[in-house]
């Protein structure tokens, strides 16, 4: 396939309580196979995704937050996470995990993955896309 | 203590499912009893056999059969939620002219019934859902 | 006469906690569990409700779903009381019911 | 069985968007076989089940708000629905539909099941019950 | 290039409608089905939501939800435009992509 | 113009199977091209032919199944999905060593790809879930 559309998955529900955060990650997984132009949106609850320090070992589920910090290598390399979403729920940038990839474009060097945009940017990165898939 | 338990959503979806097996465990480790344990709704998604999740997750039926085995559960599937999501043993498959039945061991099919007498004969109910 | 309120659903999408918070009498108690653990967070535009339900009302969270989801003891309210699945078990039966949020 | 139990369903989901309401209202008919002590309580967007005038002709699905009706034959003669959520969703008492039973100890009169109660009273009738059943 | 908003809840337990009008831009339309319809309902707490986001942004109403859940005509926001199934196809055709607040 | 279709919940729970199915009719009867319908979640659970809903409530799988004989659509389970769930067709039950398997006739089971590769292929995307 030679066509090349610009793909958005929405991410806007918590990790564990449902399964949605878990299986839109498969489906991101999958997805960079097809070489697509990707991104990840992240508001709402869906910040909630990305917060580090996730153990989930007494609840007997399996943690996947690691999975975010191999993206890089399957070449999906913008995730935007919503400010407004972050501060309503008492978090900032450095409640995140650090998600990085290395550009090739710029001698490997290691850059950030995660960018934090306000509602207003996210609403023009929605708009900007072909297919918006919701989790 | 007698504890009833019903678990109102379906497996791996939800985490319901996997906090009312925690929950059950440690009211057992405790020395309550726990009579019976009533799967409603899409928590009737729990008694399926045929589930094949990751090798690196938690079988969650499985978890449900032991436990029931090992410490006596009664764990009730609604027929009247059953029958809707396509669950059924082989004697229901058999009623409704099915070709296969997909119930697993240490689960039973039941009517609604037994959720109300669960409620008349505990002294608490729990629920987990949605 | 008490009853132990469970949560089990964020309170930034849904409008459980709040309702449930409004439905509490005194010397009750609302656990938090599963996505609803979010509503401990410190700082949150929900944090005022939540605090203001108690003292009367005591609050406590899930320690293995606050784990989970990476809230750290010092992100939490500090009203807010841990307990684990055992805990869960004994507030049940200090209460004289239970009512899920759902 | 002998002993009495209060039980009390609390509704607070739409219909027909999800299957809660329905599978509620079966627990509920079952239930009442059992000779306990029954009341419905209608808070947030459970009171939409009691609205008047639903025809499900367009989208497929069974219409089951004509069962409410019926409650009175099977001894449910308490539903309780908050005024405050009904405030907030724009409807008022008219809105709903009517539900009525006979009272045996009356002179098989006919009065009415709905009782509209604030939120204060919707939190007392919560607190005064041995089994709560949430839908 | 616009966007059809899609959204299947009620704005009174579920913040989805809300948050997709806070990420509306002008020239999209908002489809409100399944439980959503009840974001059309006049005299609610979100009515003013919903008609501070028009006119620039069209909010139309899947017709047989909103019949099914006994939402008369004259309950509805008077901006709120009511189609059947054959008017959702045409308003995701007309426009450059679709979005679901699920 | 060219639709593709997502359905994430499950049948009777939501309604979301049966506004998609209602949707992908008019898509139809206007003229529009309905190529896949990609199953995910708990979406899943609308293949098994083992349903037995109450006679006075529509049958969401055998809608399904119909729609897709009359007009050939493809209906696309996500392996993924349907494996936690306990959703297998012969083949995946033999490999899976289950002694049954439940998927309705008129639904296949495939990889996650076939939902990127129908976003790709049409022309629009809906998605229809919880």
């Amino acid at each position: 396939m030679s066509e090349t559309k610009k793909f958005l998955y929405v991410n806007r529900k918590a990790p564990y309580g449902t399964i949605y955060a878990l299986e839109s990650l498969e489906v991101v997984l999958i997805g960079a196979a097809f070489d697509q132009d990707v991104t990840l949106a992240f508001l709402d609850d869906g910040v909630f995704q990305l917060t580090k320090g996730q153990d989930t070992g007494g609840i007997g589920v399996k943690n996947f937050s690691p999975t975010f910090r191999a993206l890089g290598d399957y070449e999906v390399t913008k995730l935007y996470v919503e400010q407004e979403s972050l501060e309503e729920r008492g978090l900032a940038a450095e409640d995140l995990q650090a998600v990085t990839y290395e550009d090739e474009d710029d001698d490997w060097a290691e850059k950030p993955s995660i960018h934090i945009v306000s509602r207003a940017e996210m609403a023009d990165i929605m708009a900007d896309q072909d297919v918006v898939l919701s989790f | 203590m007698k504890f009833g338990v019903v678990v109102s959503e379906g497996p791996y979806t939800h985490q319901a499912a996997d906090t009312a097996y925690h929950f059950v465990k440690a009211a057992l480790d405790k020395g309550h009893e726990v009579p019976r344990v009533f799967f409603y709704h899409d928590g009737v998604n729990v008694s399926t056999r045929l589930s094949v999740p990751p090798q690196d997750e938690r079988h969650i039926q499985k978890n449900w059969t032991e436990l029931a085995k090992k410490k006596g559960l009664d764990l009730v599937v609604c027929i009247a939620a059953a029958q809707r999501r396509g669950l059924l043993d082989a004697n229901e498959a058999q009623r409704q002219g099915k070709d296969a039945d997909n119930i697993a061991e240490g689960f039973r099919i039941s009517g609604l019934g037994q959720l109300i007498e669960m409620g008349i004969q505990t002294d608490r109910m729990v629920m987990f859902g949605d | 006469m008490s009853t132990l309120h469970i949560v089990n659903k964020s309170p930034f999408g849904h409008g459980s906690l709040l309702s449930c918070i409004n439905h509490c009498k005194s010397g009750d108690a609302v656990l938090l569990i599963e996505d609803g653990v979010y509503g401990a967070l410190s700082g949150s535009v929900v944090e005022h409700a939540v605090t203001t339900c108690a003292p009367s009302v005591s609050i406590y969270v899930l320690e293995g779903d606050a784990q989970a989801r990476g809230l750290a003891p010092e992100k939490l309210i500090g009203t807010v009381k841990p307990v684990g699945y055992d805990g869960f078990v004994d507030l049940v039966a200090e209460s004289d019911r239970t009512q899920s949020w759902l």
